[in-house]
């Protein structure tokens, strides 16, 4: 399945794209698919340790299994207010 | 609980919002925050500050905490309004309403929501520096 | 700091009062607190309260918390308004406003002065009950 | 000289009057003051263990020595907000 992974706040900057997709199997961990982004924008892997992963509008850890379907954001902490 | 979530590129009216608030028979105490964008940053001068959001993400992310806010106190109303865009100094980023019975549970539950936002909504911002 | 301090029969006005704000470089957060008369008091139904108040020493106590206040706190300002007379269910019986660089001393000047004023600020309230 | 003491509040009702006047050595204390107080007006010496006492706008304790000019305001605990 397709994967559409969006990077948010200066992650795209980093990514040099707003979003990706990628090919994996279903039920890929949210941990197996950070490793393919990393292959592809090795910059992000940098900041791996403050990533926050989202599937749809919620948080999601590594152990997540992803289903057709699923969109994936990954982003820094968040700044609001 | 009523509560009202609002993300915008538009100005946020502080007075106009608070006129138009809903008044209950158990409000005792109205709590109203304002988050107003400072002259510096980390030192420096800047001119306004550049917001971004995961939009959908982010108002599910207010339901979230307003809802967890409505199980810890006992609350009448919460309203939040979160602008986008670029805000320049002097200018609220971030208006809040708690309405309940007694001032303890609003001052703790307008806190706590504030600090929670900062650890889970998804809204970012960017300095943007004073041009000279 | 700046600072206002105002007892008066006259109906508070939340929102005109906020928009009022003088704003300064270093304001960062915005505190306001409505407080409004309940519709019972001690578990009975009430009309109204009637607020009296030693007017002088009122304003004297709450130019003394405002001062112990700034020493306390990063303030930028504080304006206090309490009204006195009878003010009906669901209106607001006092309002304040404190404006500093960051929301954590807001909320804790805020409080501590409301605590403070609960304590030492010579005013008295007599529930008015509800005429059938 | 005269001193005049005014009751706030519910005191008033009490004292049966907003104030009264008492005359006192220059020198006497908040103390002895409320002991001329209460014998003229015994219903208040029920809540004396309650009752707030300022000289001018300042909260004062009893061992204050009243000096010729001072009014004093006596009432119950306060109830702003």
């Amino acid at each position: 399945m397709t994967v559409e992974v969006t990077f948010w706040s200066y992650f795209a900057d980093l990514a040099g794209a707003a979003s990706g997709k990628f090919d994996v199997p279903v039920g890929t961990s949210v941990e197996e698919l950070l490793g393919s982004v990393y292959r592809s924008h090795p910059r992000l892997s940098a900041l791996r340790n403050s990533t926050l992963v989202a599937v749809g509008v919620e948080y999601q850890g590594g152990s997540y299994l992803l289903q057709p379907g699923d969109a994936v954001s990954l982003f820094p902490p968040v700044q609001g207010g | 609980m009523k509560q009202e979530i609002l993300i915008t590129t538009e100005a946020i009216d502080g007075p106009a919002l608070a006129a138009a608030r809903a008044s209950g028979p158990g409000m005792g105490a109205v709590v109203h925050f304002l988050g107003v964008v400072r002259g510096s940053e980390e030192g420096a001068s800047i001119a306004a500050i550049d917001y971004t959001a995961f939009v959908p993400m982010a108002e599910a992310q207010f339901r979230k905490l307003l809802d967890e806010a409505a199980r810890r106190w006992p609350l009448e109303s919460v309203r939040v309004v979160h602008r986008l865009g670029v805000v320049r100094v002097g200018e609220p980023s971030l208006w809040m309403e708690v309405v309940s019975p007694h001032r303890a549970e609003a001052f703790d539950a307008c806190r706590w929501i504030i600090d929670e936002m900062k650890r889970v909504v998804p809204i970012w911002k960017r300095a943007v520096p004073v041009v000279p």
